[in-house]
């Protein structure tokens, strides 16, 4: 396992970000995806959508630079880049169900084997919402679950989620800091690992049936 | 030509307890301040908020839960408000969570004429309870109805005297769709402007859909 | 009978001026309803829409002053008024359908007694299609037709249209050189009658079942 | 950065005998001629044109008509192009008659993942048979289903080397509606500019959406 979160972060991130194609339209979900915005490898260029509205994200503000009426979906000041755009929600929320969004990536507090995913509530403890995060999985061409690979010590990354679903069968693709799984029709495919970690350790940390690819590979971080 | 333009007391007058108001803006990005100011003034009681999300207690409409004006909230996410969840978890607020997409959709069938929409988005999900659901080509979708509200309160960037909008940058959000779907529509202007400055092209919201404009005094 | 058509049609569009109030929004129809733009009473702003996508339309181009990106929906070249705008055709219907159109002015093959009209094709000789006239008469607030009371010799306002409906109830009033007619819950009324006409006239060219309003008027022009 | 800009031989060889295509326009008002030129000059086949209206038999869409290339339009008004009523009658060309409001509403389910809309406009008349009738709150609706292309041709007034586009006065139209629904999206542009030379909130069409970039050679 690999202690320091920070690093399982970054690794996550540096992994997810080679996955894109030059010209992508992407989605990043808030927390640990907006990360893999600073990881993308020279040479391409990736076109990051923000639902509140806007096509072209470029990086926070230069300090003295700031524009109150230039946020991402989590309300923190960005810029716009020379080619970018903006326009309202219906026309945001059109782009992302009509599958115009290559990837989103997004956190979960659970994910499954069937490819089904639980993030806005927890009942009885805490109910942030859905946002948009329902139409963005079910919109978006691919869909990439971000997530520690466990919690406090459980796995993330199970046979079935317990909790009320943000969407059933919609996952294609699933990276930790150990592992990357790919969601077939068959089940959970494992077909990336840690060079640090093996597939008893993952095994052991996951909750849910997968084959071993027989293409098995390092992750490229 | 166009009378639009109303004083903070005439618009404090069109506020009634127990009313549906639609608040534009993302996270407090777009949401008219002022009009906001003046309904906690006014402390008006029981109000129904339809609002993309119910931004932080010190923010944007997110005041009017932590003053407790409100009775019930239709929106995609409260994360960003310790209150709201904590009222709502009391019992004392009403809280309708609806995905960010269907809730512009059903603004935009109000807005819009239309009777309702086939989305693909909760299927499989609680979102789906107590709606019909439709199978169109082998693919299943909930039926999502209109929503309409009484008032809409707009944020405007730069404002032309007929009542034409413009929102810069991201502040566009829900605010073009909720001036369609609301009985009354008062927009905040950040600029206010004279006819003719905006050009044709670049309006959003165009003039017919505003019965009022309201532009703060500058400090 | 008034035999003069161009004076009959300048009557109509006279009459149907007078029902606007200042900073309404109005569709007119082509043909016969255009010419209502000429006759707004002074001191009277309307605001005309085209459905091709343009809100605050101003009169033709003067010569030289033409701009080919500029036109109505019937392809005519028009100009902006300094309150104008434009947008596309789904907000054009967003705002046609959305009961945000005050008046709608259109011509009809036929008219009838229940507010039904028929306008886009007589089977078998001329199809011209819909275009935007379905959409308008159920969408507006109020659907005027505005009609010749007779064509050769033909009464236009029927008991029941015999062609393929455009809508179903939704006239709420008929404007002829005659005659100006309520479509009510309980049938037509006759509400103000051309000073050179009389009831019996009008009777003996209308093939519908109408009452005479006890306030019966003489339509102003 | 990006490389979207095609030739006219390259545009010709994206047509297909069978294909079925989009085109934007409102009477021949925004409506990309030169695309339609090279259709012409290359006498593709039994074409599926979906347009607003059937334009002039010598103007914008309604001269693919004229040249016998088209097998079936999916249209709101065939009255200005007296081709397609000759060519229905005949018996060689389909004609599927939409209304305006509903034909665009159609194309936008499409590009935004919808499955379909409901709409009052068409109730009692022709156009719901075949239909689905849902009443919702008393009212009667007609089910409308989602229009796709494989090509949706789009007249550009401005538009910039990513491929964002603004379209100029009513030249808009049904062009941004179509470029959110086909596998292709080709845009001829009127004025070609340098990226960074739109403002970004005048952007109507987000380059994302545009496939292919046509500038035709100023003559």
């Amino acid at each position: 396992m690999i202690e320091d979160v920070n690093l399982a972060k970054t690794i996550i991130a540096r992994r997810i970000a080679r996955e894109f194609k030059n010209n992508q339209l992407v989605n990043l979900g808030i927390g640990l995806p907006t990360l893999i915005a600073n990881h993308i490898p020279e040479g391409i260029n990736v076109i990051f959508q923000s639902e509140n509205g806007i096509i072209g994200m470029g990086p926070a503000p230069l300090p003295g630079k700031e524009n109150p009426d230039v946020t991402n979906a989590g309300g923190a000041l960005v810029t716009a880049l020379p080619y970018g755009c903006y326009f309202d929600t219906a026309m945001s929320f059109a782009l992302i169900r009509g599958k115009h969004v290559e990837y989103t990536v997004l956190g979960a507090l659970e994910v499954d084997q069937e490819g089904s995913l639980a993030s806005w509530i927890i009942p009885g403890k805490k109910v942030p919402g859905m946002g948009g995060a329902m139409d963005l999985v079910v919109g978006a061409k691919n869909v990439i679950v971000s997530t520690l690979h466990t919690e406090r010590g459980k796995p993330k990354i199970l046979k079935k989620c317990a909790l009320p679903l943000t969407a059933r069968h919609v996952v294609n693709m699933i990276v930790s800091e150990l592992a990357v799984f790919r969601v077939t029709p068959g089940g959970l495919a494992l077909i990336e690992i840690n060079k640090d970690s093996s597939v008893d350790e993952i095994r052991a940390n996951t909750d849910a049936d997968f084959i071993v690819s027989e293409n098995l590979k390092t992750m490229e971080v | 030509m166009f009378h639009k333009i109303i004083s903070r007391k005439d618009f404090a007058d069109l506020i009634k307890d127990n009313m549906t108001i639609m608040i534009g803006g993302f996270l407090g990005c777009g949401t008219p301040e002022t009009l906001v100011d003046v309904i906690l003034e006014k402390g008006s009681k029981n109000l129904t908020i339809i609002c993309n999300d119910t931004s932080f207690t010190d923010k944007g409409l997110g005041r009017l839960i932590a003053a407790k004006q409100v009775a019930r909230v239709i929106t995609s996410h409260i994360g960003t408000n310790a209150e709201t969840g904590k009222q709502m978890v009391d019992g004392t607020l009403k809280v309708d969570l609806v995905p960010q997409g269907t809730l512009v959709e059903r603004i935009r069938c109000a807005g819009a004429g239309l009777g309702g929409v086939l989305t693909p988005t909760g299927v499989g999900t609680m979102v789906e309870e107590g709606k019909q659901k439709l199978t169109v080509e082998g693919i299943d979708y909930l039926l999502e109805l209109p929503l309409r509200a009484e008032l809409a309160l707009i944020g405007g960037s730069i404002v032309d005297k007929a009542g034409n909008v413009v929102y810069n940058g991201t502040t566009r959000n829900f605010n073009p769709i909720m001036a369609m779907a609301a009985d009354v529509v008062v927009v905040e202007a950040q600029k206010l402007v004279e006819i003719g400055e905006i050009q044709p092209e670049l309006v959003m919201t165009p003039s017919p859909l505003v019965t009022h404009i309201f532009a703060p005094a500058k400090s």
